[in-house]
């Protein structure tokens, strides 16, 4: 039987040959295979030959929005800096995006990184992508030479073995803990939308390391994060992460020191991932993209889950609700306050209010 | 007399308007609290950036005040709502990473709260000289 | 009775609030705001479902059948309690004065009509002139016979130009002849000059009560003339509230001419204390006998106030002891009525006028006193009924009996 | 009139006088500020809350204070009464006595030495007696101005010569004169405005409210005290008794107001059922929901804006409400209080209570009934000072107005809206002498010190003892010097004395100085002198910092003098460090188009364009429709009985025929550019037109039912109701009836029965605001009939009768008259019905409990007034905000209640709230007077540390934007970054810290001098 993802990858090929012969888009960002197992690279197809070349598979871990405004950029007739702004409308681009890639554009939409009106979304339900990494553990050093998919496994054939592997038990804890596997827009949709998933807990990572006390909170984060040697793959591959200069780089005023001593590396994973707080929509590029096997989506993972206790938003499910950081509600829950009404009773001499001062 | 013992060194980011004012109001009415804060006075507590604290912290402060008008109160009509929804989730991550919440403090001050004022930095000294010196985020020079 | 009501009122007209209009102008019902603060303060509030708020609306409503049948007007004693801090000082008193005017005479409660007819001519409890002389000499000459030092003892009987005119309620000659002679000696140890008259004598005037105006006016005048007659600049009222309101009320409505200036005589034995010509001793209540003091409502809320009440308390704790005094809340113009004046005691209702004497009971009650003292013969009997009643241990006194207890013969 | 002079006498310091004075100090003309205490800021500074905002009322009048305080152009006499004025409108001479102070303001300090020192303890009249001062005193923390005075009473050397002298002992710079002697000052104005304020009844005469003689009975003045941070308890709720927190507290409304029984009040105060709801909502927060609050009155008036909303807020957060009026306050064990009442129904009810707060009313004070008894202002029925319905801050004597609570109990807003019309009608008066005495002041020309490294002055302050008696200065100072950047540091015993800061300029000049701190008490009264000095001494005043290591340091370390010391050199440190990185930064200012645009020509809108162009300001007034007038033609007479035709065809040819008034028919606002100053707005004809402020007066609609959302809306508490409006001939809206009034009275002379029924479409979930003018337009309408045909029942079926202020003089005549009021609740709606051709109506009655049927010949839907669909559209042109309920919302709901947060745009009338015409015509005024502050001037002053954004690191994610609370920022397409106006901007960060690319940053605010302090901070 055909697998949903080779049926998906046929109306991709379909769908973008189509948008590029009629014109309708100047190029289309999708995947096609990488030069190893388990890999895929995005790629811009500008001509339906291009087309016949993409993929869709449970490796496509890269966002792709995170390539949309360079692609979009691309496609516009080259114009300086002074240039008046051209005549009509610019070339549209093509482009797929599951439940968190399209949440990923709908928040670049309202931060005038995209314009809805230039892409043409092809929307797939996302069934989860598969953790190369988690695959490569259960293989234990042997190479895979060969990953053939299944719906429900993974056929991993290599030097004298064959293994399958249950799909579901190697997927992506960000794709496990999904609850929005649809997109919320898109143009044309490809294959059936599944609706939201009833997870049991989302948040249960986090809240496993919630329920840990400060100290073994702070040991858990430095062994996180020791082994990061802030390559900034995880910035690179965060659509989101497309400031001009990046926090890390300011030198005036240094907020970050550049070595990889622990403080700055603990400065760099709070601040990049406050950075996200209330934009993040969980799509895994960071950790899938980071070397080190660092699991810094459960830092943006908790701003999610504040966010949405606290003020029951979720980045990108409408382009209508401002961004929670660019808003606010007069009953936002402050228990946080600090009133003073918890101080010690004082001691020694700098207690109260001296002597027989009249306070008018 | 006064003995030789560590003080906790605490900077506090206070809005001009109100907890400024307060401070001020707590030093007319000779309201008494620890010689550990060290204000700076910034416009608006909405001005108070996740960096801002980071810096302080990172800088070897063993704890972050921050204080703006109370709800509803802001000079600058809501940056203070802004403040609350930036300082809430910086707070609740640090903490998550094992920062002690008792090292980042929010209050909101008026400027007739003077005695207010002296209350929080006392509470707010308190709990940071029972934590003892910070560790986590200071970085050596 | 809610369902005799009337609800369809394509035409609102109350025949009844506009008679007492045209009887009473100032009758200024329609201010009313329906605030309830006269409901809330009323002890009648809630007996037979009414309340001065209801009975206002009821007018207002056009409800005149049950503003005729309600014998809650009986219940109510005109004490203005309600009209105190009315913020529209809505005379509710008067108004419910007036609808008991308007009360057919057999209508009416037999007992308060007869009294009022008794006073037309003679006294409220009937006896006749001739026979309160002869009791007022009989008494005189006993105490003068029987105790030595009060030999000089003197109860003039229409002596013209005595300065001041005593009226002398009824009762005592009637039942109790030996109080009155606890108002002779004070007035003899004092030098006052006084007299009494062998007609009009009592002052009593029970068709204030009936809302008859012409029977309440007839009254008046008589006694007027009388004392105009005699030539006093005062006419003395003894402790009697509902005298004092009587002749006062009536003067001021009738507009009657009159030679005299109405005081109690409470005031002046506030006065002759103070002028040291009344010498009172207090010392003879060394074991602390507690007195409390009822305000009555005609004597000081709808008569001489906040500084009769003062006068009322001076000479309380003059013959008492300071330290022997505990004073009520509310109290002095505020005070509650206990539920005896306006005719309530001759117009029956027993059990609705207890009712309405359950907070004064309360009250008095709460103050641990061993005596309550008031001035006032109606007060007198229904807190002494209250107290019978409900269980209080108190005595129920005039000032008279104290001021002689105490009183140091110069 | 001769040249008229160019200055005015405002007489009273409240909330009402000051902001008089400011309007006209900030347009042109010189004032005498009279206040007859030692201190300006009037009730308002003695209240803790303000409805329906909750904010601190001492923390938003403090700046208008301080601005009044330092103004060049505002000659504040404190202690001080108008003896007399004499002479004509435009040339008036006033006699001031000025009583001593025994303080010399020019020396005092404020340290508060002589009041440590003072023996005496004296009753603290701010705290209204209920704490202590002493003899010497500063009447509350936040004074303006911030001087001591002698009470003469009280002192012991004043009564007793030669006695104590204790605190000229102990005075640092001698300022204290016991000496002092009585002033008289002659002045000549062109123009009085009367600002006397009001005070609260005193209750101790209504004996059955136990004030007085229960000490846990007290007064809502007394309450505000109790609740304040500044009051004698410190802001902890305590009850007068024993100091105990209370748990249950009940007020008791209409202390003092509708009652012409013993308090002689018949108006209602206006104020007071707002007050109570807020003292309940206040109490609850500062002691604890546990707290009970329960509030006893006869109409809940909460007919103002967002009042509403208030009120259902409290009473779902679980406030009771109860109907009733309690006869007696009767006392029960410990302290505690009985209140026994009838509920609606005659059920006597009995509680007990900790606390009782009389909301007490509102009266003019003795001192003012005698000054306009001085001065020949007439008063009206209720000794309130008497105005004019169409005129309403005039009074009998020309050239003289009167503001605030003296003619009328009103609330804060209210009153600074009458007191910005005052102003208007004095420059009205005065504009010919406009600029004539105001004084500027002129500074040498600014040094160019971009290119030179920081060179620092430090001035250690020794503030007396205050700091030094804590602080070793002479360390500071020393340990200053060796400071990177720090050229020389010196200490001073005052440096705010005017000899050292004549030496400072000196020295800054001498040592070729570009930076300066001062290390002293608090920026927040000393900075703008110190930068004076800057600027005399010819540098930038922006490169100044203070170290506040006074009121944050040894006032609050006082027995750590080795801490605070060490804290000292710290905050100098910090500000060394954050100084040497600010640069010069420009005194922004945007010139001014001495023009403005009107939008909307009913009342409000005429009244603004004629209240301008009569002082020499062309306007431009644009009207949607082909007529003047709005909604006031269709007016029969406002509440005081004056008819409005006359009114508005005179209003209309003014307006018509003036030289200055440009009228628009038939046009609407297209697109507006621009800010304060220089607006360029387009209209719907495509014209377009320059203008330097705007006033939008758009009005609002009267609801009909049967249209619109009301009756289309199932969940409404009235169901699809349409009360046969539009079906039947006999049945109105007011305004509908007035038209008959108006056209054919006589045709209602006939009628046996007319039935009213308010709040229709007010009040209701879907429009929960109250509209304000339904309940006293349809009374006046009642009465009205009465006139008509005596015989005729008239009855109103009404929820809460808000006849506010002396609006209940009408209700208490139309009760006089037999109208019968008859109350309903959401729970007992009327409902109407037709019978045989006729109407019927049928109510309850709640006191009675009994159903009551009607058969009226006419029925009047007191229909709720709703804003305007297209009002939205207008606001956001002009950057505008609205209010929940779609009327157009102010600044600040108190203190600038005809301000837009946008400046240089104002709003008047109904587009702001449902209002009468009285108010509708003062509140134009003041948005006139508010534009000729603007309008007045070449250009205004802007803010100069404004945010900048860096366009390299910008991403245009257009975060900035949307924080902005000005509307600063804005999106630049074409480059896709941000873009500051900085004639907008007003420096508050909010978007520097929102922004996560560091692309925008705040003038001498930013990162880098902001770090540089904390880092700074940490060095040790």
């Amino acid at each position: 039987m055909e697998s949903s993802s080779s049926k998906i990858t046929d109306e991709i090929r379909a769908e973008a040959s189509r948008l590029l012969s009629s014109g309708e888009v100047a190029a289309f960002l999708g995947f096609v295979p990488g030069s190893l197992p388990m890999t895929v690279r995005p790629f811009v197809a500008r001509s339906s030959e291009d087309a016949a070349r993409l993929v869709w598979n449970s490796f496509c871990v890269m966002n792709l929005a995170n390539y949309l405004p360079e692609v979009l950029k691309s496609v516009e007739p080259p114009r300086g800096p002074g240039d008046p702004e051209p005549e009509g409308p610019l070339p549209r681009v093509g482009v797929l995006a599951t439940g968190c890639w399209s949440r990923n554009m709908v928040v670049q939409i309202q931060e005038n990184r995209i314009q809805r009106d230039r892409v043409v979304i092809l929307g797939i339900s996302s069934r989860g992508m598969v953790d190369r990494k988690k695959v490569l553990a259960r293989l234990g050093g042997r190479e895979a030479l060969k990953v053939e998919e299944q719906d429900h496994s993974l056929l991993v054939s290599g030097r004298a073995f064959n293994e399958e592997i249950p799909r579901w038990e190697v997927v992506r804890d960000n794709c496990r803990s999904c609850v929005h596997p649809d997109p919320v827009i898109w143009d044309i949709m490809i294959g059936e939308r599944a609706g939201d998933r009833q997870n049991a807990n989302r948040f249960a990572q986090v809240e496993e390391i919630e329920s840990l006390a400060p100290e073994e909170r702070w040991a858990w984060f430095q062994e996180e994060i020791s082994s990061c040697i802030r390559c900034y793959a995880c910035r690179n591959a965060c659509p989101l992460c497309y400031c001009p200069t990046c926090f890390v780089d300011d030198s005036r005023p240094q907020w970050v020191g550049k070595s990889i001593e622990p403080v700055d590396t603990a400065i760099f994973h709070i601040l990049r991932a406050y950075h996200c707080a209330g934009r993040c929509t969980d799509c895994g590029a960071c950790e899938s993209a980071c070397p080190m096997g660092i699991r810094m989506r459960l830092f943006t993972k908790k701003l999610e889950k504040d966010v949405l206790e606290m003020y029951g938003a979720e980045a990108g499910m409408d382009p209508e609700t401002p961004l929670p950081l660019s808003t606010f509600s007069p009953d936002d829950p402050q228990d946080f306050i600090v009133t003073g009404q918890e101080s010690p009773k004082s001691t020694g001499d700098e207690a109260g209010r001296s002597g027989e001062v009249s306070q008018s | 007399m006064e003995t030789k013992k560590w003080e906790p060194r605490i900077v506090a980011f206070l809005c001009n308007w109100c907890s400024y004012a307060g401070a001020d109001l707590a030093g007319v009415s000779r309201y008494q609290y620890p010689p550990s804060l060290r204000i700076i006075r910034v416009p608006c507590s909405g001005r108070v950036s996740a960096n801002m604290v980071l810096d302080a912290l990172k800088s070897g402060a063993d704890g972050v005040l921050v204080s703006g008008c109370h709800p509803g109160d802001c000079h600058y009509i809501s940056g203070n709502m802004y403040a609350r929804r930036r300082l809430a989730l910086l707070k609740s991550l640090l903490e998550f990473i094992g920062i002690e919440p008792e090292r980042f403090n929010v209050s909101w001050i008026s400027a007739s709260e003077g005695k207010q004022f002296a209350e929080v930095a006392r509470e707010v000294t308190e709990k940071v000289r029972a934590l003892g010196p910070a560790r986590h985020l200071v970085k050596d020079f | 009775m809610a369902e005799k009501r009337q609800s369809g009122l394509s035409r609102i007209r109350s025949r009844v609030k506009a008679t007492i209009k045209s009887r009473f102008p100032g009758a200024n019902m329609d201010y009313c705001l329906t605030c309830g603060l006269c409901a809330s303060g009323c002890p009648a509030t809630g007996i037979d479902g009414m309340d001065p708020r209801k009975f206002l609306r009821l007018l207002a409503l056009g409800q005149d059948e049950e503003i005729m049948n309600t014998d809650w007007i009986y219940v109510c004693t005109m004490c203005q309690r309600c009209k105190y801090a009315c913020p529209m000082d809505i005379n509710i008193g008067r108004i419910v004065y007036e609808v008991r005017g308007l009360r057919p005479r057999d209508r009416r409660p037999r007992n308060l009509q007869k009294t009022c007819d008794f006073q037309k001519t003679s006294c409220s409890t009937g006896i006749s002139d001739k026979d309160f002389v002869w009791v007022v000499n009989d008494v005189l000459e006993e105490v003068r016979q029987n105790e030595p030092e009060w030999a000089d003892l003197e109860a003039p009987i229409d002596r013209k130009g005595a300065e001041y005119f005593l009226n002398q309620n009824a009762k005592d000659p009637t039942v109790s002849p030996e109080e009155m002679v606890l108002v002779w000696k004070i007035l003899h140890e004092a030098g006052v000059s006084w007299t009494y008259s062998s007609k009009w004598w009592d002052g009593a005037n029970y068709c204030l009560f009936t809302g008859d105006s012409e029977d309440f006016e007839a009254t008046v005048r008589a006694q007027v003339e009388t004392v105009n007659e005699l030539g006093c600049k005062y006419y003395l009222n003894t402790e009697c509230g509902h005298i004092y309101y009587a002749v006062r009320e009536g003067i001021k409505r009738f507009n009657i001419p009159h030679r005299f200036e109405v005081i109690s005589i409470v005031s002046l034995y506030a006065q002759l204390i103070r002028d040291g010509r009344l010498l009172v001793d207090p010392s003879w209540n060394s074991d602390g006998l507690k007195f409390t003091v009822q305000d009555p409502c005609k004597l000081i809320r709808q008569g001489g106030g906040d500084s009769l009440a003062e006068d009322l308390r001076f000479v309380i704790k003059s013959v008492a002891g300071e330290e022997n005094f505990v004073d009520v809340w509310p109290n002095k113009s505020n005070n509650y009525c206990c539920g005896g004046g306006g005719g309530a005691l001759q117009a029956g209702f027993k059990d609705q006028r207890r009712r309405f004497g359950r907070l004064k009971f309360d009250q008095l009650n709460a103050t641990g006193a061993d005596v309550v003292i008031t001035p006032c013969y109606n007060c007198h009997s229904h807190i002494m009924d209250l107290g019978e009643f409900y269980g209080g241990k108190w005595r129920v006194t005039h000032l008279w009996d104290w001021i002689v207890k105490a009183m140091v013969r110069k | 009139m001769a040249a008229p002079k160019g200055s005015v006498l405002v007489v009273g310091g409240g909330i009402a006088g000051v902001q008089a004075a400011l309007d006209l100090a900030n347009s042109g003309f010189y004032v005498h500020l009279v206040e007859s205490t030692a201190a300006i800021g009037g009730r308002m500074a003695q209240l803790d809350k303000t409805f329906p905002t909750n904010d601190c009322s001492a923390c938003i009048l403090s700046p208008k204070l301080v601005e009044c305080g330092r103004h060049l152009n505002i000659n504040l006499l404190t202690l001080s009464d108008v003896e007399s004025v004499e002479g004509e409108p435009g040339a008036f001479r006033v006699v001031v006595r000025q009583r001593p102070r025994y303080v010399d303001t020019e020396k005092c300090l404020a340290c508060g030495t002589c009041a440590e020192k003072c023996p005496k303890k004296v009753p603290d009249d701010f705290n209204l007696g209920l704490g202590k001062r002493k003899a010497v005193y500063l009447r509350f923390p936040q004074a303006v101005p911030l001087k001591y005075a002698i009470d003469p009473e009280y002192c012991i050397y004043i009564n007793k010569p030669g006695r104590c002298g204790m605190c000229a002992k102990v005075c640092p710079t001698g300022a204290i004169n016991l000496e002092d002697t009585e002033k008289k000052h002659v002045l000549d104005v062109g123009a009085v405005i009367l600002a006397p304020g009001f005070s609260a009844f005193d209750p101790s005469v209504l004996d059955y409210t136990g004030y007085g003689r229960f000490p846990n009975v007290v007064t809502s003045m007394d309450f505000e005290r109790l609740l304040s941070p500044s009051g004698p308890t410190e802001g902890h709720l305590q009850r007068p008794s024993d100091k105990k927190e209370p748990k249950r507290i009940a007020w008791l409304q209409c202390i003092g107001s509708r009652d012409i029984n013993r308090a002689c009040h018949g108006y209602c105060s206006s104020v007071c059922c707002m007050y109570a709801i807020k003292q309940a909502v206040i109490a609850r927060e500062h002691a604890g929901k546990d707290v009970s609050a329960d509030i006893f009155y006869m109409d809940m008036r909460t007919h103002g804006k967002e009042f509403e909303a208030y009120y259902n807020r409290a009473s779902d957060e679980g406030i009771a409400f109860h109907r009733a009026r309690v006869h007696t306050v009767s006392p029960a064990a410990d302290g505690d209080l009985v209140l026994r009442y009838a509920d609606e129904q005659g059920r006597v009810r009995e509680e007990e209570f900790d606390m009782v707060v009389l909301s007490v009313g509102l009266e003019l004070d003795s001192r003012a009934l005698d000054l306009a008894g001085r001065l020949g202002v007439a008063l009206d029925a209720d000794n309130f000072i008497a105005t004019d319905t169409f005129r309403p801050v005039v009074t009998n004597r020309p050239g003289v107005y009167v503001c605030g609570a003296a003619s009328e109990p009103k609330d804060i807003p209210q009153s600074v809206m009458e007191a910005s019309a005052a102003a208007l009608e004095a420059q009205r008066l005065l504009h010919g002498a406009r600029w004539q005495e105001t004084r500027t002041k002129e500074f040498p020309p600014e040094r160019d010190v971009h290119a030179e490294p920081p060179r620092i002055g430090v001035f250690v302050c020794h503030c007396g003892i205050n700091i030094a008696g804590v602080v070793d200065v002479k360390d500071v100072t020393e340990y200053a010097k060796g400071l990177p950047g720090v050229v020389i540091a010196q200490d001073n015993l005052f440096t705010c004395s005017q000899d050292t800061i004549d030496q400072m300029a000196k020295t800054i000049r001498e040592h070729g100085l570009n930076r300066v701190v001062v290390a002293s008490c608090t920026p927040r009264t000393h900075e703008p002198l110190f930068q004076e000095t800057l600027r005399e001494a010819g540098i930038n005043k922006f490169l100044f910092e203070m170290a506040n290591i006074r009121d944050q340091d040894s006032w609050v370390h006082q027995n750590q003098p080795e801490q605070a010391t060490k804290k000292a050199k710290d905050l100098v440190r910090m500000a060394v460090a954050k100084v040497a990185r600010k640069q010069p930064l420009p005194y922004n200012s945007v010139p001014v188009f001495k023009s403005a645009l009107v939008v909307g020509a009913g009342v409000a809108g005429m009244s603004a364009a004629l209240s301008l162009a009569d002082q020499g300001f062309p306007v431009t007034l644009v009207e949607r429709k082909d007529r003047l007038g709005g909604h006031a033609v269709k007016f029969y007479r406002t509440w005081q009985g004056a008819e409005v035709k006359p009114f508005l065809e005179n209003l209309s040819r003014q307006v018509l025929s003036h030289e200055n008034i440009n009228v628009r028919f038939g046009v609407t606002v297209s697109d507006v550019e621009g800010s304060v100053g220089r607006f360029h707005t387009t209209l719907s004809d495509g014209s377009a037109l320059d203008h330097g402020v705007a006033i939008l007066a758009v009005g609002a609609e009267s609801y009909k039912p049967g249209k619109g959302t009301f009756a289309r809306d199932a969940s409404s508490p009235w169901g699809r109701e349409t009360f046969f409006h539009g079906a039947r001939p006999d049945v109105y809206t007011l305004l509908e009836l007035d038209q008959v009034f108006i056209k054919d009275p006589s045709s209602l002379s006939g009628a046996n029965q007319a039935v009213f029924i308010h709040c229709v479409g007010s009040r209701i979930p879907e429009r929960p605001y109250c509209s304000r003018v339904c309940c006293t337009h349809a009374i006046d309408q009642a009465l009205k009939l009465k006139e008509l045909n005596p015989d005729m029942d008239v009855i109103m079926l009404y929820r809460d009768i808000r006849t506010y202020g002396q609006r209940e003089k009408l209700y208490q005549e139309a009760r006089a008259k037999g109208i019968l009021f008859v109350r309903y609740d959401l729970d007992h709606l009327p409902k109407v019905g037709e019978e045989g051709g006729g109407l019927v109506v049928q109510a309850h009655d709640p006191v009675l409990d009994m159903d009551v049927r009607f058969n009226p010949d006419f029925l009047v839907l007191a229909s709720a007034v709703r804003p305007r669909d297209d009002v939205g559209g207008l606001a956001k042109l002009f950057k505008c905000a609205l209010s929940e309920d779609n009327f157009m919302l102010e600044a600040h709901m108190k203190l600038r209640p005809v301000d837009f947060a946008t400046d240089g745009v104002y709003l008047a009338g109904l587009c702001h709230y449902p209002k009468p015409m009285d108010e509708a015509i003062a509140q134009a005024q003041a948005a006139a007077a508010r534009a000729a502050t603007v309008l007045s001037r070449d250009e205004v002053p802007a803010e100069s540390v404004t945010a900048e954004v860096d366009t390299r690191k910008c991403t245009g994610c257009g975060v900035c934007v949307r924080i902005c609370p000005y509307h600063a920022v804005s999106p630049d397409p074409a480059l896709r970054v941000a873009v500051v106006d900085t004639g907008l901007c007003k420096g508050c960060g909010a978007c520097v810290a929102g922004c996560r690319s560091d692309a925008i940053t705040l003038k001498n605010m930013g990162n880098e001098q902001i770090l540089a302090a904390v880092d700074a901070a940490m060095e040790e």
